[in-house]
């Protein structure tokens, strides 16, 4: 069934895509990601790291380093700390031990070089975390003119540029309240883009949608992987990670138990947690 | 200094605080009363006790109870006679009483009412589905689900009466705090800060643990949904 | 207070609420304080759009004068040592006495010591209520109202037999009663009214009291007195009515 | 607030209760009437004293001078009033109701100090004190004054804790996203949390600002020359106080039931600025410091009723964001009694005692829960436990 | 694709199932569902039912019989009726017009006819409702003990019978609150269940949950269906209806389209509103 899946998520994309690119055309956009230097350096450098919430261990000797262009997913069960991690690397989350590496340099433990750190890295959330009391358009430009100090026409032209890449710049005026949940996570995306992020992190984006609009969401991002974008993405569209993903990392209780290319991961797991999970996810 | 003791032996603050408490205690339980009647009038399913029951809620809060304890003195008591005791005294701490039971007990109905809405119409529902009665599903699952998400409403509807008893002078009660702060004022005004914060601490001492107690009881009592 | 152009005005304190003394109505003002105030502004050389009319309700009468929001007080302002400490007066322009006010059919009542028994009413504050208690009815009840009129609408009402205060107030009361409630006519105390003035300003103390002379001559004050206190039988207490007016003269 | 009291107590009726229902409302009806009519005959004909209907008393009461020389300059005296103490505590209110959010623990501290002790005392008797207190400083128009402080100091105080409970209410995610932007906390607090916090206030402080207006009446008692004032000194001109005031009552109601409209029509277009439930009733939170008891009350307004008064279907909400309490979630729960063990205890307990096949939930409570995860697209996110970790007064376990 | 979406949840089923039986088997349970009598006899029978919410027409002559030991599956776009027609069946919602027959008995109006009948009918809820106020244990206890007047340990004994049954019986104790979706709605499930009713209504029993926990109700939901349990269910689960439903039945727009077996309608849906309704459903 994982194939056939993996097909229509295919065929839906291409449509999709194909319009996305009709509507790129018209403009010329400036490319969402860096020139590409070196095609090996990590971007993110996970080594050791442990975290307990109280007297539970979540993360349990984490080590993950994903290189500049990698698309990597993280699956595993709920409460295996996937988004744990995930937000512990731009540390909305604080480790207990380990080290974390982003581009290189050690995470910041707070203050200016902490924002500026964060704003190097982007994130999605399955929640959207639209901000509620500003428009679209500033929900976009909030950042690049207050982090980046960019000047305000500037920011706009970008954000005009990034919401017509998602397909929402017809909305740049209204609230989010007034979009749809697909529509809302586009525009996160973008507002995580404007800030021209050297890696994006996903947490379930698709997970809080109606079914209807998870593809116009992953559609997205498949297109942003195609770029080259450097993403972390945890999710459960498997088609997704069949599709888009370089490298598959399962995680269950705290561990990271397997990592392998999704062919290998969805065809010949290696754990039986992972089996279990795979038989569990893939039957409806 | 010594003067400013002698005060508090010429006039008697604590005396003036248990009235205010009294009145406190007595309105409590009377608007207590009235209020579940009145909840009850309110969402019974025939219209025209709905009707009654609202109108009341509806004046009662949108109404002074500087007003209300004016009338109660001189429209229930001097037009209604509606006297409780030959002693003036007694009569108007328990006009008093009245005025602040009738306004309070607008707020316990709307606490009690925002019990009840705190309880999701699926409970109902199930209980029915289930074949329970009216009376089985209101004692068993509404009423104490309800019960406990009127606690915090129904504290917080305390500690407004506590501090409106204040208003009682509006009814010619005489002996409450601040009737008895504005005497000492009057007395000896060059102290009047050091007045104003004896009277103010005996509020704050007497409020804070109500509060305390309201939010532990509604979270312990509280239903997780 | 609220802007209005006072300069080459005089600003007179006087009450707003007590029917008889100091009245708002209708936008201009009325009672007995008010026509007195009127002939002294006269006096002194102000017409009467010259007035600018200030509330002072008791409590706040003397800081009014200290802080110069009014020229001068006159609202039912007693003659006190206790008060000479912070304000001067000019005056006395006339002698109140404590009466009380009864319903007209109510002949039981004839004096302070009858009403031993019955029920009193006085406003909040006010230490008349405790007079009568301590000198003349020890079994008197009392109850405090904020206002007089509440007190005279208890009376109305029977839920209180009697009220008390200053004779010229319950005078008023009496006149805006239609005819149902009379004064008892046996004042018990005297109350020195003068006109309440910056501390220590002799000059003006000296034309006060000379207008006020005047005024008990020509007879305009007879005229207020009556026409504040029409369709009452009430009179002033004739053995200390009218004054005379030597406050605040020497320094 | 969606009202399902009735739905929630009373099945349909079916056409015996139905019949039951008309004839009690008929009774019912009957009733009052009669209580009703019961009480004017008693003010027309009292046993003592006057007619209170008569039109000799009312008519002064009504007449074109009664409104242009007391009541309309009363009621401008008690707008007066109310909208400076109005505005004066929306300022208050911001400012420590920040303040009760400000990392710095000293700033905390007083903020909280401030706000728990004007909300603890009367304003009778905050009127009262500044009152004479400004009397006798000498300052001009003391009980205007008095009355401005006293209501500014209370509501404001009151608006502080709404603030509060307005950002404690936001999801986590929103402040999460501002600072993943890069934003400061500081920064995430000014453009984001608070104005969101404003918006999601404003129908509570429109309701609030009911109470102001009542509680100017309590100037009349300070001598404040405000609607009630006016009304009985109109009142001791003709003996007809009860005429005088009943008017005053019918104005404080009409301005007041206005009021209370306006503030029942706010929410709904304020949710769409804020994600945080914007709702009429002022959730104050009661005790010292503590906010948490929000939560109770924010489950009824997850249940919207439908338009004909049926029952509506989806409404189970399995994760709600917390913001203030991010940081302490765990312990809040825990200490919320969600978690009877702790989470990595049970895990250990379910799989011992766990029988092969039965579904294995990965540890189901925590996991549910913690995410923002709404049923089909409406996001529903509610404040969950509020001001855990952020206060000093309260945010210690109560127990 | 849907062939294998089938194929998965059979094969799951079935493994599920076999843990089940090994559970009952370790002690000995009383049959879900009483001895069948007559199998053609209607135990639900709906004949030109008409609902209205104001103006809106929600339910448009609906006729519908279904016999002992049938599982009806009704399937439709969302607002086209199905849940409120579910919820006329034990006058959780009142009907304008036409019949409504429980085992040959028309539906009781009010008291305790209405509520003798409700007991007889078995509802299940997307959002569980388990009562919050009252342990698991007393949640399945209540009716039994209450409304049958059953002595309370017998009510106990086949309470943690038919909590065995789901598989939450470890669970017992503890409040609802602290279960998982999927837990919550087997101990739903037992609580029907407890009053041993003649059919069991499901309105979209797994919508509200998280996916990894939809396949544990779906289980218990075949096995019933297996015992031969009379059931309605409403649900979006097409690897349930497939698979259990004896006949499925489309509702749109308040009216009954389609009514067929799972393999017709799936196959060769006759009408255009199925076609497109399943082509919709059956894309991710
Ligand atoms: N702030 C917190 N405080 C305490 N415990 C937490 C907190 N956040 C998460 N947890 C716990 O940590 C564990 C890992 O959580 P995490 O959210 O990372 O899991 P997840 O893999 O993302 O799950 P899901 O698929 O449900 O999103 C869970 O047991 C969760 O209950
Ligand atoms: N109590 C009510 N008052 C008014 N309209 C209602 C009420 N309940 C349902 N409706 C409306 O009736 C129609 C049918 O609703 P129903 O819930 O039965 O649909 P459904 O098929 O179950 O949809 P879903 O798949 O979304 O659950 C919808 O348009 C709905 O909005
Ligand atoms: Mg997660
Ligand atoms: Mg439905």
């Amino acid at each position: 069934m994982s194939e056939t899946n993996n097909e229509a998520v295919r065929s839906r994309t291409t449509h999709e895509q194909r319009s996305l690119q009709d509507a790129s055309s018209e403009r010329k956009l400036a490319p969402l990601v860096p020139a590409a230097e070196d095609p090996n350096r990590a971007l993110v450098e996970l080594t050791h790291v442990e975290k307990h919430f109280g007297d539970l261990h979540v993360l349990k000797d984490i080590n993950l380093r994903v290189t500049k262009g990698e698309v990597l997913v993280v699956v595993g069960p709920s409460g295996s700390g996937k988004s744990t991690m995930c937000r512990t690397i731009n540390r909305l989350e604080t480790i207990d031990s380990g080290d974390i590496r982003i581009d290189g340099k050690p995470l910041p433990q707070e203050g200016k070089e902490l924002a500026n750190l964060r704003a190097e890295v982007g994130m999605v959330f399955q929640s959207f975390n639209l901000f509620a009391n500003k428009t679209i358009l500033d929900n976009v430009t909030l950042a690049p003119i207050k982090v980046r100090h960019m000047p305000k026409k500037e920011a706009e032209d970008l954000a005009m540029d990034l919401l017509a890449r998602v397909g929402v710049d017809s909305q740049a005026a209204k609230m989010p309240s007034q979009l749809s949940g697909g529509q809302q996570q586009r525009v996160a995306i973008a507002r995580a883009l404007a800030m021209r992020p050297k890696v994006m992190l996903f947490d379930e984006p698709t997970s809080a949608l109606d079914p209807e609009m998870v593809n116009e969401v992953l559609d997205v991002m498949v297109e942003l992987a195609h770029e080259g974008m450097t993403m972390i993405c945890v999710t459960h569209e498997m088609g997704f990670a069949r599709k888009a993903a370089d490298r598959i990392v399962f995680m269950a209780n705290g561990q990271i138990l397997e990592e392998n290319t999704p062919e290998e991961f969805f065809e010949h797991p290696k754990t039986e947690r992972a089996k279990d999970f795979l038989s569990k996810i893939l039957t409806h | 200094m010594n003067g400013f003791l002698q005060l508090f032996s010429q006039y008697d603050v604590l005396g003036a605080f248990l009235v205010n408490i009294e009145l406190t205690l007595w309105s409590a339980l009377f608007s207590m009363i009235l209020g579940v009647i009145l909840v009850v009038m309110r969402i019974s399913p025939i219209s025209s006790l709905r009707v009654v029951a609202g109108a009341y809620v509806e004046l009662f809060k949108n109404l002074p109870l500087t007003i209300i304890m004016v009338f109660m003195v001189l429209g229930a008591y001097a037009q209604l006679k509606l006297s409780f005791s030959d002693t003036f005294a007694t009569n108007f701490f328990w006009l008093a009483v009245t005025g602040l039971s009738l306004y309070t007990a607008a707020f316990v109905c709307e606490s009690l009412r925002s019990g009840i809405n705190t309880v999701p119409i699926g409970q109902a529902e199930a209980a029915r589905a289930l074949g329970l009665g009216f009376m089985q599903s209101a004692t068993e699952i509404i009423l104490p689900q309800a019960f406990r998400g009127s606690v915090a409403p129904l504290g917080n509807t305390l500690i407004a009466l506590l501090k409106n008893s204040t208003v009682a002078a509006a009814a010619s009660v005489s002996t409450e705090t601040s009737s008895l702060m504005s005497q000492m004022i009057e007395f000896r005004p060059d102290v009047i800060i050091q007045i104003f914060l004896i009277f103010a601490f005996g509020y704050v001492i007497l409020i804070i643990p109500i509060g305390m107690l309201t939010t532990y009881l509604s979270n312990k009592l509280a239903v997780r949904r | 207070a609220c802007g209005a152009d006072e300069t080459g005005k005089i600003r007179i304190g006087i009450k707003f609420d007590q029917p008889g003394l100091g009245f708002k109505k209708s936008g201009t003002y009325v009672g007995f304080d008010v026509d007195v105030a009127k002939y002294i502004a006269k006096k002194l050389g102000y017409s009467e759009d010259e007035i600018v009319w200030k509330e002072a309700p008791s409590k706040q009468r003397e800081a009014m004068l200290q802080n110069g929001d009014v020229d001068m007080i006159l609202a039912s302002y007693s003659i006190t040592d206790e008060r000479k400490k912070a304000v001067s007066f000019a005056g006395p322009y006339f002698v109140a006495g404590q009466d009380l006010l009864v319903r007209k059919d109510d002949q039981s009542i004839n004096g302070p010591e009858d009403l031993n028994g019955k029920r009193l009413c006085s406003v909040t504050g006010s230490t008349s209520a405790a007079t009568v208690k301590e000198k003349f009815a020890s079994e008197v009840q009392l109850m405090e109202q904020p206002g007089y009129a509440e007190c005279a609408t208890a009376l109305f009402s029977g839920i209180v037999d009697a009220v008390t205060t200053d004779d010229i107030i319950l005078a008023g009361l009496a006149s805006a009663s239609r005819g149902k409630l009379r004064v008892v006519g046996k004042p018990f105390t005297q109350e020195y009214y003068g006109v309440g003035i910056k501390k220590g300003d002799t000059k003006l103390a000296v034309k006060i009291n000379n207008a006020i002379v005047d005024m008990i001559q020509d007879g305009s004050w007879e005229n207020a007195v009556s026409d504040n206190t029409k369709g009452t039988d009430y009179t002033p207490d004739v053995r200390y009515n009218p004054p005379t007016p030597n406050e605040g003269e020497d320094a | 607030m969606a009202d399902t009291s009735n739905s929630v107590l009373f099945d349909a009726p079916g056409p015996k209760g139905r019949r039951t229902i008309r004839i009690a409302n008929w009774v019912a009806g009957i009733v009052f009437a009669v209580v009703l009519v019961l009480i004017l005959m008693r003010l027309h004909n009292p046993p003592d004293g006057e007619n209170q209907l008569s039109w000799e008393l009312w008519k002064p009461a009504l007449e074109r001078e009664a409104w242009t020389d007391f009541y309309l300059p009363g009621l401008w005296m008690t707008v007066k009033a109310t909208v400076l103490a109005v505005v004066g505590a929306v300022a208050f209110g911001l400012v420590f109701g920040v303040g009760r959010l400000l990392p710095n623990t000293l700033l905390r501290g007083i903020s909280a100090i401030i706000v728990e002790f004007c909300r603890a005392v009367p304003v009778l008797l905050l009127m009262i004190f500044f009152w004479r207190w400004f009397a006798f400083a000498g300052l001009p128009d003391p009980s205007y004054w008095a009355v401005v402080l006293a209501l500014v100091l209370y509501n404001g105080s009151v608006v502080a804790e709404l603030v509060r409970s307005g950002v404690g209410n936001l999801p986590g995610g929103q402040r999460e996203a501002s600072l993943a932007l890069g934003l400061t906390e500081t920064q995430s607090l000014v453009q984001i949390e608070v104005p969101q916090a404003v918006y999601a206030m404003l129908p509570a402080a429109v309701t609030q600002l009911v109470v102001v207006l009542k509680d100017t009446a309590l100037g009349s008692i300070i001598m404040y020359t405000d609607l009630l004032q006016e009304s009985r000194r109109l009142g001791s001109m003709y003996f007809n106080i009860l005429q005088t005031l009943v008017m005053a009552a019918v104005i404080y109601f009409i301005a007041c039931w206005l009021l209370s409209r306006l503030a029942e029509w706010l929410p709904e277009r304020m949710q769409q600025r804020t994600a945080a439930p914007a709702e009429p009733e002022p959730l104050a939170p009661i005790a010292a410091g503590d906010a948490s008891n929000v939560n109770q009350i924010a489950v009824a307004k997850e249940v919207e009723e439908l338009p004909f008064g049926g029952a509506p279907r989806k409404y189970h909400v399995h994760h709600r964001g917390t913001n203030a309490s991010i940081r302490n979630w765990r312990r809040t729960r825990y200490e919320q009694g969600y978690d009877v063990e702790h989470p990595e205890t049970e895990e250990q307990h379910d799989r011992g005692a766990g029988k092969p096949g039965t579904p294995q939930a990965p540890d189901p409570k925590l996991s549910s829960r913690e995410h923002e995860h709404s049923d089909h697209g409406t996001v529903f996110k509610r404040g969950d436990n509020i001001g855990g970790g952020r206060t000093s007064l309260g945010a210690k376990p109560k127990i």
